[in-house]
């Protein structure tokens, strides 16, 4: 019994993981339409960040992995991405062609084999069933959800970054430099997968194929969310963090991936636009 | 509007109206090479190789169908391929154990055939379900989502995790499907001694005709009324949707005609290269077999085939002489591709041909 | 017109690569046809240079290829060099099978030694059983097979795992939990560990697979601490490691308490694991860095001298480097490089080497090889805390073990 | 999968013979329909009668194309009915209205770029065949739809792709895919913006051929074609109905003058959109 009652918080920290890797998706996937799969690959850059800045200290890791994945996204933005926009599908592949390099060229600057990355020791115990890394986590994620929320809704930026989401060609003729907006949401996009590489690194391996692990789920949370929808990302996050932490508790790991592979094409089937998404008029 | 459901890149400018003999002739050409001249030249090494290749063709025909022509980024086609593999693997397995139980079986603890495996034993049976499952599940998919109007990314993502889900489905089921090893260790090919060079030209000659006559098909598709609806859809889907027809139900028969293409080619596959393992239709090859598409030129049916074979040879060749870079030059080929030459080598090559009309005249 | 440009530079570059393929397809089929004699005999080494496997699989073609150039530098086997001809397997299990007819049939090497995974193993089987070439596997795997093409360098189950039952049961552990990646070689593992515990009093708690590659074990060490085991029997592979000891050691579940006992973490995975996550857990191999044998300070001096001080050995690639000796000793003992011979001179073949003394078994072509059970140091090291005294006879089928009877 | 064969010949979609005499083609009752919080359409009552050639006109905003939206399906109503030929529309979707034999047209032309003039046609013209037989090559023109190339004037260009077409000539094959899926109502949304004068002369004569045997309803802002070529005008405004009636006593209207004098602001917003 005590069991069923730990899955409740360890789905909620399951959840965090998920909201955590895929915040930065919903911003370049929901806002921009732009499908990145090399996303993973960000979050990869994120936890090497923090493996290279471990004698430094885990918390400057933070702000200076979101500044490297930051700018790696700038660089695919303004060198590849910006040439394909309205081409999702095309961006998909492209940036599935940039994931397959990144990955090899981590294989060749770090080595092929995981690298060590050791928690900090304030991050050692726990609360209950929940060790302290967990909690970061999940505070973490709240604070990104927050910071999130008061950029898009508090600043000149995130106004503008808003009007751009809801109507470019509007926007476009109001006077913003839809180009800038672009860029910047792909570097915060970006950022806050490298944010979550270094969360990451707390609770799992950090090597070349570290990304592979979690893009397909971060995409899945996206698509159950809704387009470029904060909450629908949050509530879908959660929700799936807790379906998962019960269909493992009551089958095993293998058949809850299934279990929640299922649940979201019969949840698609009810909601095909995901949680929330913005009605148009507009006929394509 | 949102980014997601803009029309693909558009295709070609041309019209596919050259003279009339231009066709054919290419056609009889290309299976005169791979017929003829292929078999005679390649040591038997290299032609299986080709088959290999070829059996990866059939596969990018059906993609080329589905996301070429219909639009539908399907990023999951490794399912339908690995489903129309097992189907052939588990007839060969059974005819192989001759009454006995496969050996995996044997060592995963399985005392019983499982009802599941009992009718494969029927080759008819078998190559039947080859084709029948694959299409079956694209149906039941395509219904699923298509009716909801999921698309484009949506679609893809889905395809995604399906591929995903099953390759864990698969995996964790090894007394049923021989986990991770997948079906492997097969003798005999209706009658044949499969690792005789006779038998495997004979199913290298087999695999190029049936791509042959699926390139025929998916042709004469294309350039039908149906083709042009299914381009309709591909463009403006709701549109279509008042001209009277059904957009969903366009998308769910050509999903399920590429699916089945897939199955044909998992069911080539397995005696060509004697195995059939779940890392074979999860998501990397799934991708990869869309990468080859988009390649040879996702737009036109012959580029889909072209692609596949290229993208073989280079990942034998690359793997032989530069394993480390193969990843480099694969990613480097593929952001080359989308970003130069999004319409691949096929549109490439009709870019030259319309070129020098334009100068000829 | 810029587009143009762009547009013929792709096409230049796409027929390059198709050229270059066709080009290296032709240069290869040369270089096979005039290797039938000269002075070197070729043998293929097959592992995955690329993709997930990469990670463990190079470290053996490296301990391979040093065995090759000690043998070289010693004068060759039968008067001539060996010539090593690597493939890569691409972590890809039919590309094995692939790669593996190409160094039989285009190559024709005498010998091949490679894979890593079960799965690449089963693959190739057919291949080598077909052409009737050999193939040495360095890997310590679930037994149950005995091919006559293939000889197994690495422990078969009652080498590694029973021993690893027979430790905990002699400290007393009777509740065991059992964890492992959802393939073959853990599931054959955990049925031949539960057989065990039936007869020898102790107690399977749980039973748990996750998918390869997975990353999330909240729910799995919950499962785990709500179970109470004695001990944890751990046959996860690869990057599951990782995730599964950061999260046991931050749920707070320490080694003394509640120790794991693992067949797949050598000292390559320890690093990556972080030593403060594993020190002080069991694991259960044949050979570590620090077993001290003569042969053993000589390899690990070498293997440093050729690879970077930097470097650990562990033990399938100790088993790849052994697997060449003895290849090697059985063709100088049959007086030629053909299969059959080499085959018939192998059984009783014995050598000492960095793990002690191996000898091959002539009737199912396995080694005889000294169990050895090491607890993680804080350094990273594993020191050998129990060993079983002399080389066990390997048994892939467990025949000479009553519990097991059930099994095949 | 199983609709296409079902119904091949319209007359299989029509209702009993009774129901036709006593009922107008099209009737609407308390239609409502809210995005959020905003009402598009509050309450609006509208009959139909065949042979009809009915203008719907209003500023922006009133809610003309959301209505045509509603009765064609692509928008779903809060509240009310739509009837057409005495068939509640409710729960329905785009592809079984037309079926029914609703048509209509978009304010920005969508016809497929990638196929021919006739293509288009022909696609629109075969919605009826059964499913397999659209997998035949279809060669030739059928009369029906060398008839409508006659009438949109596109003849000369029937094999040329619709992506070389001016935007008059895309307005004009609309329609002409219209015509061919022989609809008993026709709904065509603002077919004259962004036209020069003579392309809108040229729609308005081919509007006004089609009225003669079709039932139309327009929807048009455009005050100068609606006085050359409208005959029965409903005015929309802020989602309900204005009034309905003749061309000449609607412009003579004080509440249409007043709703009309503040267009020239929004039009500017319009453009900027």
């Amino acid at each position: 019994m005590e069991g069923v009652l730990n899955q409740l918080p360890i789905g909620l920290s399951i959840g965090a993981v998920l909201l955590l890797i895929a915040l930065g998706l919903t911003f370049t996937f929901g806002q921009m339409g732009v499908i990145n799969m090399a996303h993973g690959e960000f979050i990869m850059a994120g936890a090497y960040t923090a493996f290279l800045l471990q004698s430094v200290g885990f918390l400057v890791a933070l702000p200076a992995a979101f500044v490297v994945a930051g700018l790696m996204g700038l660089v695919l933005e303004r060198t590849l991405i910006r040439r394909f926009y309205g081409r999702p599908l095309d961006t998909l592949l492209l940036t599935w062609g940039v994931s397959l390099m990144l990955q090899q060229l981590a294989r060749d600057l770090f080595g092929a084999p995981n690298v060590q990355v050791v928690s900090p020791a304030w991050l050692r115990g726990g609360l209950g069933i929940l060790p302290y890394n967990r909690l970061f986590i999940m505070a973490l994620a709240v604070l990104s959800v927050l910071a999130i929320w008061a950029y898009m809704h508090r600043t000149g930026q995130g106004r503008r970054m808003r009007a751009v989401m809801q109507n470019r060609r509007l926007a476009a003729t109001s006077g913003i430099d839809t180009g800038r907006v672009d860029q910047r949401t792909f570097f915060i996009g970006s950022g806050l997968a490298g944010v979550a590489g270094v969360a990451l690194t707390l609770i799992g391996p950090v090597g070349p194929t570290l990304g592979t692990y979690y893009i397909v789920d971060a995409f899945l949370v996206v698509v159950a969310g809704g387009l470029g929808q904060l909450r629908g990302a949050v509530l879908a996050a959660i929700g799936l963090g807790l379906l998962n932490s019960y269909a493992e508790f009551w089958s095993d790991a293998s058949l809850a991936k299934v279990i929640v592979f299922v649940a979201i094409i019969g949840f698609l089937q009810i909601r095909p636009q995901g949680l929330f998404f913005v009605r148009s008029r507009a006929l394509t | 509007m949102t980014a997601v459901e803009a029309p693909v890149e558009a295709p070609p400018v041309v019209r596919r109206e050259p003279r009339r003999w231009q066709g054919p002739a290419a056609f009889a050409a290309v299976a005169l090479l791979a017929l003829v001249v292929a078999p005679l030249l390649l040591e038997p090494f290299r032609l299986g190789l080709l088959a290999k290749y070829l059996c990866y063709a059939i596969v990018a025909l059906g993609i080329g169908l589905a996301w070429g022509q219909g639009g539908m980024l399907t990023l999951g086609q490794g399912v339908f391929f690995g489903l129309g593999g097992y189907a052939m693997g588990m007839y060969l397995k059974l005819h192989d154990a001759g009454g006995d139980l496969p050996d995996f079986m044997v060592w995963s603890g399985v005392e019983k055939l499982p009802a599941l495996w009992t009718p494969f034993g029927n080759p008819v049976f078998a190559l039947a379900m080859a084709v029948a499952v694959p299409v079956v599940v694209a149906l039941l998919l395509g219904a699923l989502v298509f009716r909801q109007r999921v698309r484009g990314a949506y679609f893809a993502i889905l395809t995604q995790a399906l591929a995903a889900a099953l390759v864990i489905l698969l995996v964790g089921q090894q007394g049923l499907t021989g986990g991770t090893n997948g079906l492997t260790n097969f003798f005999d090919f209706f009658g044949q001694d499969l690792a005789a060079d006779e038998t495997q030209r004979g199913l290298y000659l087999t695999v190029a005709v049936v791509l042959g006559v699926l390139y025929l098909g998916a042709r004469q598709l294309v350039r039908s009324r149906f083709g042009r609806l299914l381009l309709a859809v591909r463009d403006g889907e709701d549109r279509v949707r008042f001209l009277g027809y059904n957009p969903a139900t366009v998308k769910t028969l050509t999903f399920a005609v590429s699916a089945g293409m897939a199955g044909i080619a998992g069911a080539l596959f397995v005696p060509v290269v004697g195995i059939i393992s779940p890392a074979l239709l999860g998501v990397v090859p799934s991708l990869e077999l869309v990468v080859g598409v988009a390649v040879g030129g996702r737009f036109a049916l012959a580029g889909a085939i072209l692609g596949a074979v290229v993208m073989g040879y280079a990942r034998t060749y690359f793997s032989e002489e530069l394993p480390a870079a193969w990843l480099y030059l694969q990613g480097a080929l593929f952001v080359l591709v989308m970003t130069l030459a999004p319409r691949g080598i096929a549109g490439l090559a009709a870019g030259l041909v319309r070129r020098r009309r334009e100068a000829g005249t | 017109m810029r587009n143009s440009l762009w547009r013929t530079g792709a096409v230049i570059a796409l027929s390059t690569v198709t050229l270059a393929a066709c080009a290296g397809q032709s240069g290869k089929s040369d270089t096979s046809a005039s290797s039938g004699g000269g002075n070197t005999i070729k043998v293929g080494i097959l592992h995955s240079l690329s993709g997930t496997m990469a990670i463990s699989e190079v470290t053996v073609r490296d301990a391979e290829l040093l065995a090759i150039d000690e043998i070289n530098a010693a004068g060759g086997v039968l008067g001539k060099k060996l010539e090593p001809v690597v493939e890569d397997g691409a972590s890809d299990w039919p590309t094995f099978a692939e790669k593996a007819t190409k160094l039989i049939a285009q190559d024709k090497v005498a010998t091949v030694f490679g894979g890593w995974t079960s799965a690449s193993r089963k693959a190739m089987l057919p291949v080598f059983e077909k052409r009737k070439a050999l193939l040495w596997y360095p890997v310590q795997y679930e037994g149950l097979e005995s091919s006559p093409y293939i000889f197994y360098t690495g422990a078969t189950t009652n080498q590694q795992i029973v021993p690893g039952l027979d430790y905990l049961k002699e400290k007393g552990k009777k509740k065991l939990f059992l964890v492992g990646s959802d393939y073959v070689f853990p599931r054959t593992a955990n049925k031949i560990i539960k057989a065990y515990a039936a007869a020898n009093g102790m107690e399977v708690l749980g039973e748990e697979y996750t998918p390869l590659g997975h990353t999330e074990y909240s729910t799995l060490v919950n499962k785990i601490t709500e179970a109470k085991p004695d001990a944890v029997f751990n046959t996860l592979n690869g990057d599951s490691n990782v995730a599964f000891f950061k999260q046991l050691k931050s749920a707070g579940v320490s080694a003394e308490q509640m120790p794991v006992m693992s067949v797949s973490v050598a000292e390559e995975e320890v690093k990556g694991i972080g030593v403060d996550n594993v020190a002080g857990q069991l694991v259960a191999w044949n050979y570590y860095q620090t077993t001290d044998t003569p042969a053993n300070q000589k390899f690990v001096a070498a293997f440093k001298a050729k690879y970077g001080a930097d470097k650990v050995t562990s033990d399938p690639m100790e088993a790849g480097y052994n697997a060449v000796y003895l290849w090697a000793e059985a063709a100088k003992k049959a007086g030629s490089t053909d299969v059959e011979a080499v085959k018939k001179a192998a059984g009783g073949v014995s050598l000492d080497r960095p793990e002690g003394k191996v000898t091959i078994d002539g009737d199912n072509q396995h080694v005889y090889k000294t169990a050895r059970i090491g607890v993680v140091q804080p350094d990273g090291q594993i020191k050998e805390v129990w060993n079983s005294g002399e080389p066990i006879k390997p048994d892939p089928y467990l025949k000479t073990y009553s519990w097991a009877g059930g099994l095949v | 999968m199983s609709e296409a064969p079902a119904e091949t010949t319209p007359a299989a979609t029509a209702s009993p013979e009774t129901a036709l005499l006593e009922t107008a083609l099209l009737e609407i009752r308390g239609l409502q329909v809210a995005f959020g919080g905003f009402r598009a359409i509050d309450g609006v009552d509208l009959t139909v009668g065949r042979g009809e050639l009915r203008f719907l006109i209003g500023p922006n905003g009133a809610g003309k194309t959301t209505l045509i939206d509603v009765i064609t399906g692509l928008t779903k109503p809060t509240a009310g009915t739509v009837r057409f030929e005495g068939l509640d529309l409710a729960g329905r979707r785009e592809h079984e209205i037309v079926r029914l034999g609703v048509g209509r047209t978009f304010q920005t032309s969508v016809v497929f770029e990638e196929l021919t003039v006739l293509e288009n046609l022909d696609l629109a013209a075969s919605f009826r065949r059964p499913l397999w037989s659209l997998l035949r090559r279809g060669r030739g023109v059928s009369e029906e739809v060398a008839a409508a190339l006659e009438t949109i004037g596109l003849t000369s260009l029937a094999r040329s792709r619709a992506g070389v077409l001016s935007h008059g000539q895309r307005q004009w094959l609309e329609i002409g895919m219209l015509i061919v899926q022989r609809p008993r109502l026709l709904l065509l949304d603002e077919p004259v913006a962004g036209m020069a004068s003579d392309e809108r002369e040229r729609t308005g004569e081919l509007l006004t051929e089609i009225a003669r045997d079709h039932t139309v309803i327009v929807v048009e802002h455009d005050m100068d074609f609606l006085r050359r070529y409208a005959s029965q005008v409903t005015v929309l405004h802020e989602g309900k109905v204005l009034m309905e009636g003749s061309v000449d006593e609607v412009r003579a209207d004080p509440h249409v003058q007043e709703i009309y004098l503040g267009r020239a602001r929004e039009d500017a917003e319009d453009a900027v959109r």
